[in-house]
Protein backbone atom coordinates (compact mmCIF):
# COMPACT_ATOMS: atom_id res chain seq x y z
CA UNK A 1 0.00 0.00 0.00
CA UNK A 2 2.95 2.49 -0.03
CA UNK A 3 2.87 4.74 -2.06
CA UNK A 4 5.41 4.61 -4.95
CA UNK A 5 5.41 8.37 -6.01
CA UNK A 6 6.45 9.35 -2.50
CA UNK A 7 9.67 7.61 -2.84
CA UNK A 8 11.81 10.77 -3.26
CA UNK A 9 11.40 13.62 -1.14
CA UNK A 10 10.23 16.76 -2.10
CA UNK A 11 11.74 19.78 -2.01
CA UNK A 12 11.50 21.80 1.14
CA UNK A 13 10.95 25.38 0.26
CA UNK A 14 9.80 28.74 2.24
CA UNK A 15 6.64 28.03 0.15
CA UNK A 16 5.70 25.10 0.96
CA UNK A 17 6.25 25.60 4.79
CA UNK A 18 4.07 28.81 4.82
CA UNK A 19 1.06 26.76 3.15
CA UNK A 20 1.50 23.84 5.56
CA UNK A 21 1.16 26.76 8.01
CA UNK A 22 -1.63 28.00 6.91
CA UNK A 23 -3.08 24.83 7.07
CA UNK A 24 -2.08 23.92 10.68
CA UNK A 25 -3.80 27.14 11.88
CA UNK A 26 -7.10 26.47 10.30
CA UNK A 27 -6.99 22.95 12.32
CA UNK A 28 -6.26 24.27 15.10
CA UNK A 29 -8.49 26.92 14.97
CA UNK A 30 -11.43 24.44 14.23
CA UNK A 31 -9.86 22.21 16.94
CA UNK A 32 -10.73 25.14 19.01
CA UNK A 33 -14.23 25.81 18.07
CA UNK A 34 -14.93 21.10 18.89
CA UNK A 35 -13.34 21.85 22.42
CA UNK A 36 -14.98 25.07 22.86
CA UNK A 37 -11.80 26.83 24.22
CA UNK A 38 -9.24 28.62 22.74
CA UNK A 39 -6.67 28.45 25.26
CA UNK A 40 -3.15 28.16 24.11
CA UNK A 41 -2.38 24.34 25.77
CA UNK A 42 -5.95 24.03 23.43
CA UNK A 43 -4.25 25.15 20.24
CA UNK A 44 -1.04 23.66 20.35
CA UNK A 45 -2.69 20.28 20.91
CA UNK A 46 -5.29 21.42 18.13
CA UNK A 47 -1.94 22.12 15.92
CA UNK A 48 0.07 19.25 16.88
CA UNK A 49 -3.01 16.95 16.19
CA UNK A 50 -3.63 18.49 12.86
CA UNK A 51 0.08 18.24 11.58
CA UNK A 52 0.18 14.49 12.76
CA UNK A 53 -3.46 14.20 10.44
CA UNK A 54 -1.61 15.85 7.35
CA UNK A 55 1.67 14.05 7.11
CA UNK A 56 -0.10 10.99 7.64
CA UNK A 57 -2.93 11.83 4.89
CA UNK A 58 -0.01 13.06 2.43
CA UNK A 59 2.19 9.49 3.07
CA UNK A 60 -0.34 6.93 3.13
CA UNK A 61 -3.80 8.14 1.58
CA UNK A 62 -3.00 10.85 -1.53
CA UNK A 63 -0.71 9.52 -4.26
CA UNK A 64 0.55 12.90 -5.16
CA UNK A 65 1.00 16.29 -3.92
CA UNK A 66 -2.67 17.70 -3.31
CA UNK A 67 -1.35 21.13 -3.24
CA UNK A 68 -0.90 21.50 -6.79
CA UNK A 69 -4.43 19.60 -7.16
CA UNK A 70 -6.56 21.51 -5.08
CA UNK A 71 -4.80 25.37 -5.15
CA UNK A 72 -7.27 27.63 -4.16
CA UNK A 73 -6.16 30.84 -2.44
CA UNK A 74 -7.40 31.47 1.25
CA UNK A 75 -9.07 34.98 0.50
CA UNK A 76 -9.94 33.95 -3.48
CA UNK A 77 -11.91 31.55 -1.91
CA UNK A 78 -13.62 33.81 0.74
CA UNK A 79 -14.62 36.32 -2.06
CA UNK A 80 -15.88 32.93 -3.81
CA UNK A 81 -18.16 32.20 -0.96
CA UNK A 82 -19.58 35.59 -0.47
CA UNK A 83 -20.55 35.98 -4.64
CA UNK A 84 -22.19 31.91 -3.99
CA UNK A 85 -24.26 33.77 -1.59
CA UNK A 86 -25.59 35.99 -2.76
CA UNK A 87 -25.84 34.20 -5.86
CA UNK A 88 -27.70 31.87 -4.08
CA UNK A 89 -30.18 34.23 -2.79
CA UNK A 90 -31.00 36.34 -5.71
CA UNK A 91 -31.98 32.59 -7.57
CA UNK A 92 -33.94 32.04 -4.62
CA UNK A 93 -36.09 34.38 -4.85
CA UNK A 94 -36.86 33.86 -8.39
CA UNK A 95 -37.05 30.12 -7.52
CA UNK A 96 -39.78 31.50 -5.09
CA UNK A 97 -41.58 33.51 -7.93
CA UNK A 98 -41.97 30.24 -10.21
CA UNK A 99 -43.35 28.19 -7.31
CA UNK A 100 -45.67 30.50 -6.61
CA UNK A 101 -47.04 31.40 -10.27
CA UNK A 102 -46.12 27.83 -11.25
CA UNK A 103 -44.43 28.52 -14.34
CA UNK A 104 -41.94 25.88 -14.90
CA UNK A 105 -40.20 24.88 -17.82
CA UNK A 106 -37.84 22.48 -16.98
CA UNK A 107 -35.82 20.71 -19.91
CA UNK A 108 -31.93 19.41 -19.84
CA UNK A 109 -29.46 22.40 -21.67
CA UNK A 110 -25.68 21.17 -22.45
CA UNK A 111 -23.00 23.91 -21.79
CA UNK A 112 -19.62 24.24 -22.11
CA UNK A 113 -16.81 25.55 -19.80
CA UNK A 114 -13.50 27.34 -20.52
CA UNK A 115 -12.13 26.15 -17.53
CA UNK A 116 -10.03 22.70 -17.80
CA UNK A 117 -8.53 22.17 -14.84
CA UNK A 118 -10.54 18.95 -13.18
CA UNK A 119 -10.79 20.71 -9.38
CA UNK A 120 -12.00 23.57 -11.04
CA UNK A 121 -15.10 21.86 -13.33
CA UNK A 122 -15.86 19.77 -10.02
CA UNK A 123 -16.55 22.97 -7.99
CA UNK A 124 -18.54 25.26 -10.98
CA UNK A 125 -20.39 22.12 -10.74
CA UNK A 126 -21.08 22.17 -7.55
CA UNK A 127 -22.04 25.70 -7.32
CA UNK A 128 -24.33 25.34 -10.51
CA UNK A 129 -26.02 22.60 -8.79
CA UNK A 130 -25.84 24.89 -5.36
CA UNK A 131 -27.68 27.49 -6.80
CA UNK A 132 -31.34 27.73 -7.36
CA UNK A 133 -33.24 26.95 -10.41
CA UNK A 134 -30.14 24.33 -11.52
CA UNK A 135 -28.96 21.28 -11.03
CA UNK A 136 -25.67 19.21 -12.90
CA UNK A 137 -26.79 15.83 -14.15
CA UNK A 138 -23.20 14.65 -15.65
CA UNK A 139 -19.84 16.38 -16.32
CA UNK A 140 -17.93 14.90 -19.51
CA UNK A 141 -14.40 16.68 -20.20
CA UNK A 142 -15.69 20.49 -20.79
CA UNK A 143 -19.57 19.96 -21.46
CA UNK A 144 -22.12 20.03 -18.53
CA UNK A 145 -25.51 18.79 -18.22
CA UNK A 146 -27.39 20.68 -16.52
CA UNK A 147 -31.64 20.95 -15.41
CA UNK A 148 -32.58 24.48 -15.44
CA UNK A 149 -35.82 25.38 -13.96
CA UNK A 150 -36.88 27.65 -16.46
CA UNK A 151 -35.16 26.97 -19.98
CA UNK A 152 -35.47 30.07 -22.44
CA UNK A 153 -33.19 28.70 -24.97
CA UNK A 154 -31.30 25.89 -25.93
CA UNK A 155 -28.77 27.10 -27.62
CA UNK A 156 -25.04 25.95 -25.56
CA UNK A 157 -23.27 29.32 -25.70
CA UNK A 158 -26.78 31.22 -24.62
CA UNK A 159 -27.55 28.80 -21.90
CA UNK A 160 -24.28 29.08 -20.40
CA UNK A 161 -23.76 32.84 -20.14
CA UNK A 162 -27.14 32.94 -18.07
CA UNK A 163 -26.46 29.82 -15.91
CA UNK A 164 -23.04 30.48 -15.16
CA UNK A 165 -23.59 33.99 -14.02
CA UNK A 166 -19.88 35.09 -12.92
CA UNK A 167 -18.95 31.78 -11.55
CA UNK A 168 -16.60 31.24 -14.43
CA UNK A 169 -14.83 34.79 -14.27
CA UNK A 170 -14.10 34.39 -10.66
CA UNK A 171 -12.36 30.74 -11.32
CA UNK A 172 -10.56 31.38 -14.19
CA UNK A 173 -8.46 34.37 -12.34
CA UNK A 174 -5.63 32.78 -10.29
CA UNK B 1 -33.04 44.30 18.94
CA UNK B 2 -30.03 41.56 16.83
CA UNK B 3 -32.02 38.96 18.71
CA UNK B 4 -34.75 40.60 16.94
CA UNK B 5 -33.88 40.45 13.43
CA UNK B 6 -32.56 36.91 14.27
CA UNK B 7 -36.41 35.83 15.09
CA UNK B 8 -37.17 38.04 11.93
CA UNK B 9 -34.45 36.05 9.59
CA UNK B 10 -35.46 32.33 11.37
CA UNK B 11 -39.51 33.09 10.43
CA UNK B 12 -38.38 34.06 6.77
CA UNK B 13 -36.14 30.81 6.40
CA UNK B 14 -39.18 29.07 7.68
CA UNK B 15 -41.42 30.36 4.97
CA UNK B 16 -38.82 29.45 2.41
CA UNK B 17 -39.08 25.78 3.66
CA UNK B 18 -42.47 25.44 3.83
CA UNK B 19 -42.70 27.08 0.04
CA UNK B 20 -40.05 23.92 -0.70
CA UNK B 21 -42.02 21.31 1.06
CA UNK B 22 -45.60 22.55 -0.70
CA UNK B 23 -43.74 22.53 -3.63
CA UNK B 24 -42.17 19.30 -3.43
CA UNK B 25 -46.19 17.63 -2.48
CA UNK B 26 -47.60 19.88 -5.67
CA UNK B 27 -45.26 19.67 -8.43
CA UNK B 28 -46.37 16.78 -10.33
CA UNK B 29 -43.01 15.52 -12.06
CA UNK B 30 -39.49 13.85 -10.83
CA UNK B 31 -37.06 16.23 -12.17
CA UNK B 32 -39.20 19.94 -11.26
CA UNK B 33 -39.44 18.29 -7.53
CA UNK B 34 -35.72 17.97 -7.61
CA UNK B 35 -34.73 21.18 -9.13
CA UNK B 36 -36.92 23.00 -7.14
CA UNK B 37 -37.05 21.17 -3.29
CA UNK B 38 -33.66 20.62 -2.80
CA UNK B 39 -33.00 24.38 -4.17
CA UNK B 40 -35.39 26.56 -2.38
CA UNK B 41 -34.65 24.02 0.96
CA UNK B 42 -31.04 25.16 0.54
CA UNK B 43 -31.72 28.88 0.73
CA UNK B 44 -34.13 28.39 3.40
CA UNK B 45 -32.00 25.91 5.67
CA UNK B 46 -29.22 29.05 5.41
CA UNK B 47 -31.40 32.05 6.52
CA UNK B 48 -32.79 29.88 9.55
CA UNK B 49 -29.34 28.68 10.52
CA UNK B 50 -28.21 32.79 10.04
CA UNK B 51 -31.17 33.60 12.08
CA UNK B 52 -30.27 31.14 15.29
CA UNK B 53 -26.42 32.47 14.52
CA UNK B 54 -27.69 35.80 15.68
CA UNK B 55 -30.26 34.58 18.30
CA UNK B 56 -27.40 32.49 19.90
CA UNK B 57 -24.99 35.91 20.17
CA UNK B 58 -21.26 35.59 20.39
CA UNK B 59 -19.97 32.18 21.46
CA UNK B 60 -18.65 28.94 20.67
CA UNK B 61 -22.23 28.14 19.99
CA UNK B 62 -22.51 30.19 16.81
CA UNK B 63 -19.03 29.16 15.70
CA UNK B 64 -20.02 25.45 15.68
CA UNK B 65 -23.42 26.54 13.64
CA UNK B 66 -21.15 28.03 11.24
CA UNK B 67 -19.36 24.79 10.62
CA UNK B 68 -22.33 23.02 9.94
CA UNK B 69 -23.61 25.24 7.63
CA UNK B 70 -20.08 25.34 5.77
CA UNK B 71 -20.42 21.37 5.82
CA UNK B 72 -23.93 21.20 4.70
CA UNK B 73 -22.93 23.43 1.89
CA UNK B 74 -20.53 20.88 0.71
CA UNK B 75 -22.34 17.94 0.89
CA UNK B 76 -25.95 19.10 0.09
CA UNK B 77 -25.14 19.17 -4.34
CA UNK B 78 -23.39 16.16 -4.12
CA UNK B 79 -26.40 14.09 -3.01
CA UNK B 80 -29.21 15.91 -5.12
CA UNK B 81 -26.76 15.51 -7.70
CA UNK B 82 -26.26 11.76 -7.13
CA UNK B 83 -30.13 11.47 -6.87
CA UNK B 84 -30.87 13.12 -10.48
CA UNK B 85 -27.91 11.01 -12.43
CA UNK B 86 -28.77 7.73 -10.96
CA UNK B 87 -32.69 8.90 -12.04
CA UNK B 88 -30.54 10.02 -15.48
CA UNK B 89 -28.91 6.96 -15.88
CA UNK B 90 -31.86 4.49 -15.42
CA UNK B 91 -33.33 5.79 -18.30
CA UNK B 92 -36.59 7.94 -16.36
CA UNK B 93 -37.82 10.52 -18.54
CA UNK B 94 -40.37 12.99 -18.49
CA UNK B 95 -40.84 14.51 -21.37
CA UNK B 96 -40.69 13.21 -25.31
CA UNK B 97 -38.93 16.45 -26.86
CA UNK B 98 -36.22 17.08 -24.87
CA UNK B 99 -33.69 15.07 -23.26
CA UNK B 100 -35.59 15.19 -19.90
CA UNK C 1 -47.23 18.28 20.77
CA UNK C 2 -43.96 18.01 19.34
CA UNK C 3 -42.65 14.50 20.30
CA UNK C 4 -46.29 13.16 19.60
CA UNK C 5 -45.91 14.21 15.67
CA UNK C 6 -42.52 12.28 15.94
CA UNK C 7 -43.77 9.16 17.66
CA UNK C 8 -46.38 9.29 15.19
CA UNK C 9 -43.72 9.42 11.94
CA UNK C 10 -41.99 6.46 13.80
CA UNK C 11 -44.50 3.89 13.90
CA UNK C 12 -45.95 4.77 10.79
CA UNK C 13 -42.66 4.24 9.03
CA UNK C 14 -41.53 1.29 10.78
CA UNK C 15 -44.95 -0.52 10.13
CA UNK C 16 -44.85 0.49 6.64
CA UNK C 17 -41.30 -0.61 6.49
CA UNK C 18 -42.33 -4.03 7.37
CA UNK C 19 -45.10 -4.39 5.00
CA UNK C 20 -43.88 -3.40 2.00
CA UNK C 21 -42.70 -5.68 -0.19
CA UNK C 22 -40.01 -3.77 -2.42
CA UNK C 23 -36.81 -4.39 -0.24
CA UNK C 24 -34.94 -1.08 -1.30
CA UNK C 25 -37.82 0.88 -0.12
CA UNK C 26 -37.85 -1.15 3.06
CA UNK C 27 -34.29 0.16 3.18
CA UNK C 28 -35.11 3.96 2.61
CA UNK C 29 -37.75 3.95 5.14
CA UNK C 30 -35.13 2.51 7.73
CA UNK C 31 -33.24 5.34 6.92
CA UNK C 32 -35.58 7.84 7.94
CA UNK C 33 -36.99 6.04 10.99
CA UNK C 34 -33.09 5.85 11.87
CA UNK C 35 -32.86 9.88 11.55
CA UNK C 36 -36.19 10.16 13.62
CA UNK C 37 -34.63 7.55 16.00
CA UNK C 38 -31.77 9.63 16.68
CA UNK C 39 -33.93 12.80 17.64
CA UNK C 40 -35.97 11.23 20.23
CA UNK C 41 -32.56 9.86 21.81
CA UNK C 42 -31.39 13.53 21.98
CA UNK C 43 -35.14 14.55 22.85
CA UNK C 44 -35.18 12.77 26.47
CA UNK C 45 -31.40 13.41 27.21
CA UNK C 46 -28.92 11.12 25.86
CA UNK C 47 -26.93 12.94 23.61
CA UNK C 48 -24.56 9.95 23.58
CA UNK C 49 -26.90 7.23 22.47
CA UNK C 50 -27.71 10.11 19.60
CA UNK C 51 -24.10 10.15 18.19
CA UNK C 52 -24.16 6.60 18.23
CA UNK C 53 -27.37 6.22 16.21
CA UNK C 54 -26.56 8.79 13.68
CA UNK C 55 -23.28 7.09 12.64
CA UNK C 56 -24.52 3.74 12.79
CA UNK C 57 -28.15 4.16 11.39
CA UNK C 58 -27.61 6.78 8.34
CA UNK C 59 -24.11 5.41 7.15
CA UNK C 60 -23.16 1.74 8.05
CA UNK C 61 -27.18 0.05 8.72
CA UNK C 62 -27.57 1.45 5.20
CA UNK C 63 -24.25 0.00 3.80
CA UNK C 64 -25.19 -3.28 4.89
CA UNK C 65 -28.52 -3.82 3.85
CA UNK C 66 -27.58 -2.38 0.16
CA UNK C 67 -24.50 -5.58 0.69
CA UNK C 68 -27.41 -7.89 1.53
CA UNK C 69 -29.36 -7.10 -1.38
CA UNK C 70 -27.14 -7.66 -3.97
CA UNK C 71 -27.97 -11.24 -3.57
CA UNK C 72 -31.02 -10.61 -5.40
CA UNK C 73 -30.79 -9.79 -9.17
CA UNK C 74 -32.28 -6.82 -10.54
CA UNK C 75 -34.99 -7.21 -13.35
CA UNK C 76 -35.06 -3.75 -15.53
CA UNK C 77 -38.55 -3.08 -16.58
CA UNK C 78 -39.37 0.02 -19.11
CA UNK C 79 -43.17 0.83 -19.17
CA UNK C 80 -43.33 3.09 -22.14
CA UNK C 81 -46.70 4.84 -23.23
CA UNK C 82 -47.08 6.87 -26.04
CA UNK C 83 -50.01 8.57 -25.46
CA UNK C 84 -48.78 10.68 -22.95
CA UNK C 85 -46.62 14.00 -23.61
CA UNK C 86 -45.35 13.93 -19.98
CA UNK C 87 -45.12 11.19 -16.95
CA UNK C 88 -46.24 12.78 -14.35
CA UNK C 89 -47.88 11.11 -10.59
CA UNK C 90 -51.26 10.78 -11.92
CA UNK C 91 -49.87 9.23 -15.14
CA UNK C 92 -47.95 6.65 -13.31
CA UNK C 93 -50.46 5.77 -10.23
CA UNK C 94 -53.29 5.68 -11.88
CA UNK C 95 -53.28 4.31 -16.06
CA UNK C 96 -56.50 2.66 -16.84
CA UNK C 97 -55.91 -1.14 -15.97
CA UNK C 98 -51.63 -0.87 -15.67
CA UNK C 99 -51.35 0.38 -12.02
CA UNK C 100 -52.79 -3.60 -11.24
CA UNK C 101 -50.82 -5.24 -14.10
CA UNK C 102 -47.65 -3.60 -12.67
CA UNK C 103 -48.60 -4.64 -9.15
CA UNK C 104 -48.86 -8.42 -10.25
CA UNK C 105 -45.72 -8.53 -12.40
CA UNK C 106 -43.99 -7.09 -9.13
CA UNK C 107 -45.25 -9.61 -7.20
CA UNK C 108 -44.07 -12.22 -9.44
CA UNK C 109 -40.28 -10.75 -9.70
CA UNK C 110 -40.34 -10.71 -5.93
CA UNK C 111 -41.70 -14.64 -5.82
CA UNK C 112 -39.06 -15.69 -8.27
CA UNK C 113 -36.27 -13.40 -5.95
CA UNK C 114 -36.04 -10.70 -8.44
CA UNK C 115 -36.08 -7.17 -7.55
CA UNK C 116 -37.84 -4.93 -10.39
CA UNK C 117 -36.87 -1.77 -10.79
CA UNK C 118 -39.70 -0.37 -13.21
CA UNK C 119 -38.74 2.61 -15.30
CA UNK C 120 -41.47 5.02 -16.88
CA UNK C 121 -40.71 6.76 -19.93
CA UNK C 122 -43.06 8.71 -22.99
CA UNK C 123 -40.07 7.87 -25.61
CA UNK C 124 -41.23 5.99 -28.56
CA UNK C 125 -40.20 1.71 -28.46
CA UNK C 126 -37.12 2.17 -31.24
CA UNK C 127 -35.14 4.38 -28.86
CA UNK C 128 -36.08 2.24 -25.84
CA UNK C 129 -34.94 -0.70 -27.81
CA UNK C 130 -31.81 0.98 -28.74
CA UNK C 131 -30.58 1.86 -25.18
CA UNK C 132 -30.16 -1.91 -24.39
CA UNK C 133 -30.18 -1.98 -20.97
CA UNK C 134 -34.08 -3.41 -20.02
CA UNK C 135 -35.19 -7.35 -19.65
CA UNK C 136 -38.32 -6.59 -20.12
CA UNK C 137 -40.41 -3.43 -22.27
CA UNK C 138 -44.23 -3.53 -21.73
CA UNK C 139 -46.18 -1.01 -23.76
CA UNK C 140 -49.26 0.06 -23.88
CA UNK C 141 -51.64 1.60 -26.31
CA UNK C 142 -55.24 2.39 -25.31
CA UNK C 143 -56.52 -0.88 -23.56
CA UNK C 144 -53.61 -3.32 -25.97
CA UNK C 145 -50.42 -4.27 -23.87
CA UNK C 146 -47.17 -5.63 -26.02
CA UNK C 147 -44.88 -7.05 -23.69
CA UNK C 148 -40.89 -7.35 -25.58
CA UNK C 149 -38.80 -10.06 -23.75
CA UNK C 150 -35.74 -11.69 -24.76
CA UNK C 151 -35.27 -15.00 -26.36
CA UNK C 152 -32.98 -16.06 -23.98
CA UNK C 153 -34.76 -15.03 -20.63
CA UNK C 154 -36.98 -18.15 -19.33
CA UNK C 155 -38.78 -15.59 -17.01
CA UNK C 156 -40.55 -14.03 -19.43
CA UNK C 157 -42.52 -17.46 -20.71
CA UNK C 158 -44.11 -17.57 -17.16
CA UNK C 159 -44.97 -13.93 -17.13
CA UNK C 160 -46.58 -15.22 -20.39
CA UNK C 161 -48.62 -17.76 -18.72
CA UNK C 162 -49.83 -15.70 -15.35
CA UNK C 163 -51.03 -13.13 -17.56
CA UNK C 164 -53.23 -15.31 -20.16
CA UNK C 165 -54.61 -17.00 -17.31
CA UNK C 166 -55.34 -13.71 -15.01
CA UNK C 167 -56.29 -11.25 -17.71
CA UNK C 168 -58.44 -13.39 -20.32
CA UNK C 169 -60.33 -10.10 -21.42
CA UNK C 170 -57.14 -7.91 -21.80
CA UNK C 171 -55.79 -7.27 -25.69
CA UNK C 172 -52.16 -8.98 -24.89
CA UNK C 173 -49.29 -10.02 -26.83
CA UNK C 174 -45.59 -10.91 -26.90
CA UNK C 175 -42.77 -10.19 -29.16
CA UNK C 176 -39.30 -12.30 -28.58
CA UNK C 177 -36.26 -10.43 -29.99
CA UNK C 178 -32.99 -11.98 -29.87
CA UNK C 179 -29.59 -10.14 -30.30
CA UNK C 180 -29.86 -10.40 -33.78
CA UNK C 181 -32.47 -7.63 -33.96
CA UNK C 182 -35.68 -10.12 -35.82
CA UNK C 183 -38.74 -10.07 -34.35
CA UNK C 184 -40.81 -13.13 -33.62
CA UNK C 185 -44.79 -12.17 -32.67
CA UNK C 186 -47.45 -14.52 -31.41
CA UNK C 187 -50.60 -12.87 -31.13
CA UNK C 188 -53.04 -13.74 -27.94
CA UNK C 189 -56.67 -12.44 -28.00
CA UNK D 1 -44.81 28.48 24.43
CA UNK D 2 -41.66 30.22 23.43
CA UNK D 3 -41.30 31.41 20.26
CA UNK D 4 -38.48 28.66 19.77
CA UNK D 5 -40.17 26.10 20.83
CA UNK D 6 -42.86 27.09 17.85
CA UNK D 7 -40.30 27.23 15.84
CA UNK D 8 -39.56 23.32 16.65
CA UNK D 9 -43.41 22.71 16.22
CA UNK D 10 -43.29 24.39 12.59
CA UNK D 11 -40.22 22.61 11.43
CA UNK D 12 -41.76 19.03 13.02
CA UNK D 13 -44.72 19.43 10.71
CA UNK D 14 -42.49 20.10 7.91
CA UNK D 15 -40.91 16.95 8.28
CA UNK D 16 -44.42 15.53 8.51
CA UNK D 17 -44.75 17.16 4.21
CA UNK D 18 -41.15 15.00 3.87
CA UNK D 19 -42.80 12.32 5.19
CA UNK D 20 -45.88 12.12 2.88
CA UNK D 21 -43.80 12.37 -0.18
CA UNK D 22 -41.19 9.47 1.28
CA UNK D 23 -44.65 7.07 1.57
CA UNK D 24 -46.66 8.56 -1.90
CA UNK D 25 -43.81 8.95 -3.75
CA UNK D 26 -44.58 6.67 -7.19
CA UNK D 27 -40.68 6.13 -7.63
CA UNK D 28 -37.50 5.22 -5.52
CA UNK D 29 -35.94 8.29 -6.40
CA UNK D 30 -39.44 10.81 -5.08
CA UNK D 31 -38.51 8.82 -1.74
CA UNK D 32 -34.46 9.04 -1.90
CA UNK D 33 -35.29 12.72 -2.16
CA UNK D 34 -37.64 12.80 0.46
CA UNK D 35 -35.55 10.88 2.40
CA UNK D 36 -32.56 14.35 2.01
CA UNK D 37 -35.58 16.69 2.96
CA UNK D 38 -36.16 15.00 6.17
CA UNK D 39 -32.27 14.97 6.95
CA UNK D 40 -32.33 19.16 6.65
CA UNK D 41 -35.35 19.19 8.38
CA UNK D 42 -33.54 17.06 11.57
CA UNK D 43 -30.44 19.12 11.67
CA UNK D 44 -32.52 22.65 11.73
CA UNK D 45 -34.20 20.61 14.79
CA UNK D 46 -31.16 19.57 16.54
CA UNK D 47 -29.77 23.30 16.40
CA UNK D 48 -33.06 24.54 17.57
CA UNK D 49 -33.44 21.91 20.59
CA UNK D 50 -29.60 22.75 21.45
CA UNK D 51 -30.85 26.94 21.17
CA UNK D 52 -33.69 26.06 23.74
CA UNK D 53 -31.90 24.02 26.33
CA UNK D 54 -28.53 26.32 25.90
CA UNK D 55 -26.31 23.10 25.91
CA UNK D 56 -23.71 23.56 23.09
CA UNK D 57 -22.41 20.62 23.29
CA UNK D 58 -25.61 19.24 21.11
CA UNK D 59 -24.58 20.29 18.53
CA UNK D 60 -22.03 17.53 18.01
CA UNK D 61 -24.64 15.20 16.56
CA UNK D 62 -25.81 18.12 13.69
CA UNK D 63 -22.36 18.06 12.90
CA UNK D 64 -21.79 14.65 12.52
CA UNK D 65 -25.39 14.56 10.40
CA UNK D 66 -24.04 17.22 7.99
CA UNK D 67 -21.18 15.55 7.19
CA UNK D 68 -22.25 12.22 7.18
CA UNK D 69 -25.76 12.49 6.68
CA UNK D 70 -25.39 12.47 2.83
CA UNK D 71 -24.11 8.93 2.47
CA UNK D 72 -26.93 6.98 3.13
CA UNK D 73 -28.46 8.76 0.01
CA UNK D 74 -25.80 8.95 -2.75
CA UNK D 75 -25.37 4.78 -1.45
CA UNK D 76 -28.99 4.13 -2.44
CA UNK D 77 -29.05 6.09 -5.62
CA UNK D 78 -25.78 4.63 -6.62
CA UNK D 79 -27.38 1.39 -6.08
CA UNK D 80 -30.27 1.78 -8.24
CA UNK D 81 -27.75 3.13 -10.83
CA UNK D 82 -25.59 0.59 -10.78
CA UNK D 83 -28.33 -2.63 -10.81
CA UNK D 84 -27.77 -3.67 -7.80
CA UNK D 85 -23.62 -3.22 -6.53
CA UNK D 86 -23.02 -0.70 -4.54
Amino acid sequence: MMSSVDNHPRPVSLDRILRLARVTVMFAIIWGIFSESFAPGQLILGAIVGLVTLFATDKYILKQDYVATYRFGFFRAIRYFFNLMIQIYLAGFSALYRIITGKLNVDVVEIHTELDDPFLISLLANSITLTPGTVTLATEGRKLLVIWINCSTRDPDEAGRIIKANFEDLLMRR
Amino acid sequence: MIVGAGYALIAFGLFFTATGVYSVLKFQDFYSRAVITSKVDTVGFTTVLIGAMLVSGANFFTLKIALILVFELLTTPLSTHAIAHSAYAAGYKVRRSGDV
Amino acid sequence: MFELILFGIMIVLAFLAIETNILRKAVVFLGIFSLVTSFVYLYNNAPDVAIAEAVIGSALVTLLYLTALRRYKVYNICFTNEEFGTVVDRNIIEGTRRGQLLRDIENICLNRELEPQIVYTPDPLESVKARGIYDLIIRQEKDSITVYGHRDNYFVDELEMFLILRYKDLECSFVRFGDDGDDDEEQIA
Amino acid sequence: MSFLNGVLIVVAVLGLGGVARVIIGPTIWDRILGLNLISSKIIVAIVFFALILEKSFLLDIAIIYSLIGFIGSVLISRFVEKKGQV
